[in-house]
């Protein structure tokens, strides 16, 4: 078994550097890598590139970084709950490149799995193809898309163990299993951090050859934006 | 009268069938799970990673890991499963999920539809809308039939930058049901005492009126 | 929920037809849908083209229809437990298309994706990549590879539920998860078969959306090709 | 005198460093994982799906539904994981897997491979023997320096047809150790008692001879 395990998020985000492209796992709030970004806002590095489905809000996630202006470009599919955001974006002191939510994933998927391009039909006939090869197959025309090539990944898991497996909850697995193995480095914060063989083999979601560092998260808020309930009757 | 939102999503609901995965947008897209019949079988699929969604969750059982696409805390029927976000993509991409239903700014007599963008005003982005337009067979538009300036959202081609070029099928508004077609937007419906001629008057884009046009029915 | 189950292999197999093209899960013996393989012997088709990484042994598996000459073209990455294969292959009864394993895997997971084709460098240089256009990216080349397109995929899962999601043990996952939802329908038989909500949501390998029809397998002869033990001390 | 099948694999084995994971291919490469050095940490990855393979099981322990990619049956250890077949072949073309080891029928000095196909003869099939040379930095061949009627299996090109092009960078034969340079395969190590010259007339390649070739130590 290959121990993946570091003792604490300053050792997990050791070699971050100004100017690097990351990529953060979630969508929304939900299964964000809590614990990382409080440690890049604290390591202060600038001018990143951060690749994330959304862009937190104004005082939390990725908003975070936003704030202290830390974020020089965002590729993100969604960004609508930021006003910091869309004030830094109109006002052109942040670059944003918005590619459909379909392509973020798989350009994540690609990375890890050594494609280095797909052809998809999603924003053919959109500024978002504009400047890219289209093509068609079988009457249809597609976009080619290239993978992605980032520095780390940051990632959020349920339950892992000391080899790196990983499982996540619910909805807040979205893009962390994509983004696993698609930088050079990926970091993973647990809410729970096992012994090896404490997982289900068969219930792996990723398996830890995909994950470089591991960790145990701490103080979890789990924010939730939108908060939509029914009375009991 | 115009229908107000919910009965936009009450008549769309209608265009749900038995045994249809079903992908709802956010806004009045949302609303038509409330009205799908209940003995006809369906499963709704949000992008996120969901499949077999039920209803909002009791007070104080909200989960902040169980959440849709609208970032809405949701709870699970029997049957559901969850998936990453690049699976979720491979149902939408790859035409296992049977019907679209999503909101729009506007929508063009060819089925183009622009929904993520106003330059210079508002960028919230595409999310998973420009996979959707591209994948599905598909595509209906539930939105108001003019903007807030009173201005037709249905046009002969949209001033806005596109999410999806001759993607959509079918239009359901506050005053109509237009389906597209070849030759632009046929008339099939009007809302209950909302006049052809009204509906004239609010649409840009070249309208087909075949005969008489009959008031939706619930 | 939408119920996916027929109450058996007859009903199951309905739609084949002379000349069409299906897809077999397993590798080697190891999770191949063995009540499918049985129905479709014993229903006779022929001039069928199987995509399936390997073609079984002589007295099982898909080794039972190449003894009957159902089998007009194999698509497959690996054919050598098979001398009744080798034979048909060698005088030209039978035709043989053999690609990478990682390509086969590919054009399934891009069939079910909805990706029409897709770069990969295996293959590159050699006579697999010949009639196929190459590119090189970032000073590698690659092969473009395109989805399958088939009819029927036959999948074997350990449990499944009424709801068609599925859950796979072991090895025999192999290519199984792949071929769901990548051929017009995929028709899947379960050790198992479960009310819906029996299954953790989060456990669950293959979503119900990508099949069309699950029933109750029986008599699994789970066939070891290769019996490699140790002598306990 | 020249090695076994189990002395290369026991000469390979020294290859594997701690914290590699590695995939074995059929024949003398599955033989190298009962050599590696206990005191490292190593993980087994076949591609049919698992990763962390243990030892063969217990006579009356073997279960169908748990082989490697040579079809035996294995064991897993604490820490194994199993997964699809298009996510192992990701982590293999993805270069997740640190290094590769599998046979051949021939290798040229430019490093290329032929281990899938005599014309006319043989065709068993390439299985994931081009994902893994098209992708792996890290590939050794084992194999015997000769085949069976005498002749080099070390070649100047290839007569077979290729598994990969240019990929190979180290030889492990039961006579040599040899690695794959610019200029053709430079010769690193002999077998015990095996003369320099006997490893010249079994290669037919260019063989890069610098200064005092030194016996393999195990």
């Amino acid at each position: 078994m290959i121990r993946k395990v570091v003792p604490n998020v300053t050792q997990a985000c050791q070699g971050i550097k100004n100017g690097m492209t990351l990529m953060f796992g979630g969508f929304g709030l939900s299964g964000i890598p809590e614990n990382a970004i409080a440690q890049i806002v604290k390591l202060n590095k600038n001018h990143l590139t951060c690749i994330s489905n959304n862009a937190g809000v104004d005082d939390f996630g990725l908003g975070l970084l936003l704030q202290k202006k830390q974020i020089k470009k965002m590729i993100s599919s969604y960004v609508g709950e930021n006003a910091e955001f869309e004030r830094q974006m109109l006002s052109g002191e942040l670059d944003v490149e918005l590619i459909p939510q379909g392509t973020l994933a798989q350009r994540c998927q690609a990375a890890q799995g050594g494609f280095p391009a797909f052809y998809t039909p999603a924003g053919y006939g959109t500024e978002v193809a504009e400047g890219k090869e289209t093509r068609e197959f079988n009457g249809k025309w597609y976009v080619l898309e290239k993978a992605f090539e980032a520095d780390f990944a940051f990632i959020k898991a349920w339950k892992g163990d000391e080899a790196g497996n990983l499982i996540f909850k619910g909805t807040a697995r979205n893009f962390n299993p994509n983004m696993c193995g698609a930088a050079k480095i990926t970091v993973v914060e647990v809410e729970e951090l096992l012994p090896a063989g404490a997982l289900d083999p068969n219930q792996v979601h990723i398996p830890g050859i995909f994950v470089q560092r591991i960790f145990q998260g701490e103080n979890y808020e789990k924010r939730i934006e939108q908060l939509t309930v029914r009375k009991r009757n | 009268m115009a229908l107000s939102k919910e009965q936009i999503a009450k008549r769309i609901a209608k265009e749900v069938k038995d045994g249809y995965y079903v992908n709802l947008g956010i806004g009045i897209p949302t609303l038509v799970a409330n009205f799908v019949r209940e003995d006809i079988n369906v499963e709704f699929q949000s992008e996120n990673g969901v499949l077999g969604m039920g209803p909002f969750p009791f007070e104080g059982e909200e989960d902040p890991d169980l959440i849709n696409a609208g970032k809405q805390t949701i709870t699970t029927l029997p049957g559901a499963s969850f998936f990453d976000s690049a699976m979720s993509f491979s149902m939408i991409r790859g035409q296992h999920v049977d019907l679209t239903i999503l909101g729009a700014m506007e929508v063009s007599e060819l089925g183009d539809i622009a929904n993520w963008k106003i330059p210079g005003v508002m960028v919230k982005g595409m999310g998973g809308a420009m996979d959707l337009v591209a994948s599905a067979d598909n595509i209906i538009v539930a939105m108001m039939h003019t903007n807030k300036a009173g201005e037709s959202k249905l046009l002969k081609k949209c001033t806005l930058p596109l999410t999806g070029v001759g993607c959509v099928k079918k239009v359901v508004t506050n005053l109509a049901v237009l389906e597209i077609t070849k030759n632009g937007f046929q008339l099939l419906e009007r809302a209950p005492g909302v006049s052809v001629e009204e509906i004239v008057d609010a649409t840009e884009g070249n309208l087909i009126i075949n005969g008489k046009i009959p008031e939706m029915v619930f």
